[in-house]
């Protein structure tokens, strides 16, 4: 009986659930688990060995890489989503920046009803916020209205608040939300491996620099790059990426 | 014929000495809980500077240059607990009143139930029925950009320790000797009057017992306080979206790491020293009624 | 001699009556909202499959299969150890203790223990067992925590229906020479089997309702396991369940199911724990 | 002399069971009448429905009349508390309120709708001198009435009683909780209370009810056995088991 | 005769209260010795230290020497449960187990290790036999105890008591929670168990003491005033204070 745990991004929530779905049914002598608890939790607990896999929606940063490997699983687009109700369909990253920031704070500024802009944003920690305020530069000025702990949990604000505006993975996306274009890209497989949509990030396995992986591990891992893992991840929305 | 003990050990001495660790070991995990979250919780505070933490009005713990300022929250905290003990306390009172002295006993017997199943109600079902009902409510009531707020935390704080402020409170009211009713009426009093005027002033430190508890909840909370105050590190403000000492940890926990995971225990443990103090007051308070 | 209270005293006893059935009414109201709003979200979605299967991402479904076992396991564990636990202590307290001292000291770590907010426990349970032990993210872990946060409650209850078996039994149980423990043993301990039944369920049900505790301790995966595997892995209960799907995945028609799941739980140890009361009270006359 | 109470085929169950049975007896104004039989007779459950506190019992369940002042008392509609204005009563327990000595005064007058500081002031003077306990308590109005001795608690009682200026006064074995100086104490402030007022009391204690009554009842088993002026009953009594009992024979 | 007890200077302090003073007093075996004295005086006490009982009461400290059998039973290393084996007690309010009967029996032999069915049967039938109680109780051994009536609970517990064998019985009022027929059928028995046991037992009816005992001791206030045969105590009493309570002046 061998076990691989993971731990860490809940936006990669649904594609490490589909794969390690598919993992244990292949396998029937593994157990296979995933603890949801965020990108920087997930590095953590790799560092500390609390589990086999870490799992990062952001690149490593320079002195995480010192002591540990990542390899690129898949690429996640970072969708803009508003209330199906909003009139808004497309913004610049200027645009965004400036909504982020709380230099915009009225739909009319965009193109939208004269109602307020309501900025629903990630907790600090987190994956998504990292990458998407890195890439609008926003980073550390962000005024949000309101900081949420999941990806799940802005689709849901932002779906109840037509004033409402956020960030989430295109591998959550559904139609309780409306996603905008950027620069008229909209968020699409090609669009993020071909990188004309520009708020993308990486989603990374973690593993401890040089340390030998449990037997599950290496083989949750070579089963994640195989060719049969490719339509799952396809099917759970992001774009995946060859083993380096 | 009577044979004197032996110096071996036999089976009552055996049972004595494991229940006397039974015993002793609660003391065990108090102390092995408060040296944790210090130990935890001090470096941080050592790091950002004791007055800089607690009265800091900023919290960015993962800008490029993070402020670790902690004083929304405790204020936060604050407002919350004395919100919720402002709405609960009169409507958990009145009803204990009623409860224990006017209801016929059919009326009792049907409430009462009610009551323990209000207690039994998980948290996170309070949140999540505030998240759906009153977060969607206040925004249309105030005419709100968003109903995640402070108020919204109070009211779900108030339904939260309203059953258990009806319960301690029914009871310290029941304990009110009856000669003291029978005292009242012969002088004329109607039974308002009695009840209001010599039962209740005479139940007033399990009442106190009562409140004391409910902020003990409230203060503690976690859960169903995440769902709808919406968590922005915001000096507190009725329609604004809060965060609480005990959400700040919650949310940003699992995703921390360095100086930012430090800075939660530290505000665990200021946490922690607030429910301490609560609890002696508790203990004060019962106390006071015991020499009654 | 008719009915002549005066304006002023007539106005007090109408406010103070209008009050009490005002709050006494909201109560109420506010009970049967939860009730009914709870109920008519969730009838609709109850089917077998949502009780007996496990969430699954390649089917798109959803299941709480999981959770409930989840929920039985670290019942079960919790209950395990706290039960000794907490009789022990109990026991220690009313039959054994003699100096003040120590059972002040013990006491006043019990109503510390009762006052400690659960997500404290959950951080503290985090550290303690999860890093320290490390017994990493897992049912067990969280079944410790839990056995620290009930140890009050057992406690009390134990202590409670120890305090009133009578005297006599002991003096008379000494009186033919037996031992102390030999005397709780068979004579103390079956007389307040009901109050210990009763702390077991009050326990219960706080253990159902735990979250914030569990959140750190025990994580939150769906993962179908048996009782010992579980144990060492990482799993959600039903009210941690309840908060991933409302709060994390916008899953609302699975969160009403659970909450309606724990609204009936709750009911039925408020139930069956008045029940042994009553009957424990008819016992003792 | 004026009747203050006119008792006429008087009944109370509890239930099913009948614990007064036809009572009649009239009852003297500014006298002292002493209630007086074995435990259980029906003494405490008389004296509490002439100021309606069995009221509070929900079993309660009366026939016949009682006249209060030519009032009929046992009307449903009547202003119970105007009536227990009037009738005033001390427990056997002394019952103070958890309140300073003075607010347990003034809490009569106050509840009647009394205000006035000036005359509050007065009448809880004038009450504490009445009940005979103002000496031993004026410099300590404000403190807790808790802290007072058993007996002093009693008179304090019997003040708070006074304070609202009632026409009767029932005492329940008012003697009873306390020690025989305390007793002798409020006997002889019973005796004094007897210009003003009428007072009806319950006693276990013969020699209690000769020294103070004037009249004297004994109940057997619900039953008004004999009722008169307190020598006869006591010298020459005309019923056996009135004899019997307060020779010590039964009780 | 023998002594089963010889109590030498014995003194004992509940705390700083002295409740015994300088006890000498020897018992006979196979005798009934009554205590008697006014309430308050230390006869429980007494009594409760004859099988060490009072151990269970953390304040109590003791000098002096109590012999039993020729063995020190104040010693600290001494095996009470040995001690309260052979020195049985029964208490004034009936104590029967919540169990069966026969259990209730049975608890003292199981304590002590018996475990054979038969040996149990048998002891069960013998104790309930010499407590008298037998053919009211035979048919229904296996039912609570609780459901029995108060006399027959009581000796029930007498019968609890036999089952371990002892050689003394100590009784603390065994018969004051008791009406007067359960009353004289424990008489009956104490005076029937005199052949094989030594009995000690408190009482505060003074014709009961009469009526079974052989010597009597009267305490007063923790001093044992008056030591001998009950004749003698009953009617010529040599201190005055004895004299005073038997005729019933003080208590
Ligand atoms: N609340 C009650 N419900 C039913 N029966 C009652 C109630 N109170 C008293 N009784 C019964 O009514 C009878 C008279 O009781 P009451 O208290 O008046 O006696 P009493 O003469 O005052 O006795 P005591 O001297 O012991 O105070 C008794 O048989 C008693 O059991
Ligand atoms: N546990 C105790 N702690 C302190 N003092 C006690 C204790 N038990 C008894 N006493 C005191 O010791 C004295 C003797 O009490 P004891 O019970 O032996 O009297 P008694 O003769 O049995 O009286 P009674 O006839 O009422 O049973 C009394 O003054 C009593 O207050
Ligand atoms: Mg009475
Ligand atoms: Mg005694
Ligand atoms: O949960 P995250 O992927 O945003 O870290």
């Amino acid at each position: 009986e061998m076990t691989v745990s993971t731990d860490g991004s809940t936006s990669m929530e649904k594609v490490i659930g589909s794969l390690g779905e598919a993992f244990s049914n292949k396998y029937d002598d593994v157990t296979f688990t995933y603890n949801p608890t965020g990108s920087g939790s997930g590095i953590t607990a790799a560092q500390e060995g609390r589990c086999d896999i870490g799992l990062s929606s952001r690149a490593l940063k320079a002195d995480e890489a010192k002591t540990l490997d990542g390899t690129t699983l898949a690429l996640d687009g970072i969708v803009v989503v508003v209330n199906p109700a909003n009139k808004v369909n497309d913004l610049s990253i200027d645009q965004i920046s400036k909504i982020f920031k709380g230099e915009v704070t009225s739909w009319k500024d965009v193109g939208g009803a004269d109602t307020p802009i309501v900025l629903i944003g990630r907790e600090a920690g987190s994956g998504t916020r990292d990458g998407f305020e890195t890439i609008t530069n926003t980073k550390d000025s962000c005024k949000y209205r309101q900081e949420l702990t999941s990806t799940g949990d802005v689709m849901t604000v932002v779906s109840k608040n037509e004033n409402a505006i956020g960030y989430i993975s295109l591998a959550s996306m559904n139609d309780k939300v409306k996603g905008v274009t950027v620069e008229g890209v909209a968020a699409t497989e090609p669009t993020i491996a071909d990188g004309t949509y520009k708020i993308q990030r990486p989603f990374v396995l973690v593993t401890k620099k040089g340390a030998q992986l449990s037997e599950g591990a290496q083989k949750f891992i070579d089963f994640a790059f195989s060719e049969e893992a490719k339509p799952i991840l396809i099917k759970a929305g992001v774009v995946p990426v060859a083993k380096k | 014929m009577l044979k004197k003990q032996g110096t071996g050990i036999n089976v009552e001495q055996i049972a004595h000495m494991v229940f006397l660790f039974l015993g002793i070991i609660n003391v065990g995990f108090v102390l092995v809980i408060c040296i944790y979250l210090v130990i935890a919780g001090l470096p941080a505070i050592k790091e950002i500077g004791l007055v800089d933490f607690l009265f800091g009005t900023k919290w960015a713990s993962t800008a490029a240059n993070p402020q670790f300022g902690i004083l929304p929250f405790i204020l936060t905290s604050i407002y919350g607990t004395a919100g919720a003990i402002i709405i609960g306390l009169p409507l958990g009172f009145f009803t204990a009143v009623y409860l224990a002295k006017f209801a016929p006993r059919p009326v009792y017997k049907f409430v009462s139930p009610l009551i323990d199943l209000l207690a039994g109600i998980p948290s996170v079902v309070y949140g999540f029925i505030g998240m759906l009902v009153l977060v969607p409510g206040i925004q249309v009531i105030f005419n709100l950009p968003d109903g995640s707020s402070l108020l919204a935390s109070i009211l779900v704080l108030a339904i939260m320790i309203l059953p258990s402020i009806i319960k301690v409170s029914i009871t310290a009211i029941q304990a009110v000797p009856e000669e003291y009713e029978l005292g009242s009426l012969a002088l004329g009093a109607t039974e308002i009057e009695t009840y209001y005027k010599v039962m209740v002033p005479a139940a007033k430190s399990g009442i106190a017992a009562a409140v004391v508890l409910g902020v003990g909840r409230a203060i503690g909370e976690a859960m169903a306080v995440m769902m709808v105050a919406g968590n922005a590190p915001n000096m507190p403000s009725l329609f604004e979206s809060v965060r609480f000492l005990t959400t700040a940890v919650a949310s940003e926990m699992s995703y921390s790491s360095g100086l930012q995971r430090d800075a939660l225990f530290s505000i665990a443990l200021v946490l922690f020293v607030f429910i301490m103090l609560i609890n002696a007051t508790l203990n004060l308070v019962l106390k006071h009624r015991g020499k009654n | 001699m008719q009915n002549n209270l005066p304006l002023r005293r007539k106005a007090y006893c109408g406010t103070m009556n209008f009050m009490m059935l005002l709050c006494t009414g909201i109560t109420v109201a506010l009970t049967f909202f939860l009730i009914i709003y709870i109920a008519v979200e969730s009838i609709p979605h109850f089917s077998v499959k949502i009780l007996t299967t496990k969430p699954s991402y390649l089917d798109d479904s959803i299941g709480v299969l999981p959770d409930i076992l989840n929920t039985i396991y670290i019942i079960i564990t919790t209950l395990v150890f706290v039960l000794p636990l907490g009789i022990g202590a109990a026991i220690y307290l009313t039959e054994y203790a003699k100096s003040k001292k120590l059972v002040g000291m013990i006491e006043y770590a019990i109503e510390s223990l009762a006052g400690i907010p659960s997500i404290i426990y959950g951080l503290t349970g985090m550290l303690i067992f999860c890093q320290f032990f490390s017994l990493k993210t897992s049912l067990l872990s969280g079944a410790l925590t839990l056995v620290i946060m009930n140890l009050p409650t057992i406690i009390r209850t134990v202590q409670e229906s120890l305090k009133t078996v009578p005297q006599g039994y002991r003096e008379g149980a000494f009186g033919l020479g037996a031992g102390k423990w030999h005397m709780i043993r068979t004579v103390v301990l079956p007389c307040c089997i009901d109050g210990i039944v009763t702390g077991c369920i009050l326990a219960t049900g706080r253990m159902i309702g735990e979250s914030a505790a569990l959140l750190f301790t025990a994580g939150f995966a769906h993962a179908l396991n048996g009782f010992f595997d579980a144990l060492t892995h990482s799993g959600a209960t039903l009210t941690v369940a309840l908060y991933v799907y409302a709060k994390e995945q916008g899953e609302f028609e699975v969160a009403f199911v659970i909450a309606a799941i724990l609204l009936v739980l709750s009911f039925i140890t408020n139930m069956s724990a008045s029940y042994v009361g009553r009957r424990f009270q008819k016992s003792k006359g | 002399m004026a009747k203050v109470f006119q008792v006429k085929d008087f009944n109370l169950y509890y239930g099913d069971h009948r614990a007064l049975i036809d009572i009649n007896m009239d009852i003297d104004e500014n006298a002292i009448t002493a209630l007086i039989g074995p435990s259980g007779c029906g003494k405490s459950t008389f004296i509490k429905t002439l100021n309606r506190m069995n009221d509070l019992i929900p079993s309660v369940r009366t026939t016949g009349s009682i006249l209060y002042r030519n009032e009929e008392i046992l009307d449903k509609n009547l202003d119970v508390t105007s009536l227990r204005r009037q009738v005033g009563m001390v427990f056997q327990k002394p019952n103070p309120f958890p309140m300073s000595i003075y607010d347990n005064i003034a809490y009569g007058p106050r509840t009647h709708g009394i205000k006035s500081k000036a005359k509050l002031d007065e009448i809880v003077e004038k009450s504490l001198i009445d009940a005979a306990i103002f000496d031993e308590v004026k410099d300590r109005l404000k403190t807790s009435a808790l802290g007072l001795s058993g007996g002093q608690q009693q008179r304090l009682c019997i003040a708070r009683a006074l304070a609202v200026k009632p026409d009767v006064l029932l005492m329940d074995e008012p003697t009873s909780a306390l020690d025989p100086i305390s007793t002798s104490k409020i006997e002889d402030l019973v005796l004094e209370l007897k210009q003003k007022y009428s007072i009806i009391i319950v006693t276990h204690n013969m020699q209690q009810a000769v020294r103070i009554s004037d009249t004297t009842a004994f109940f057997l088993l619900g039953d008004l056995i004999e009722y008169g002026k307190t020598d006869q009953i006591f010298n020459t009594p005309k019923d056996k088991r009135t004899e019997d009992y307060i020779s010590g024979r039964f009780g």
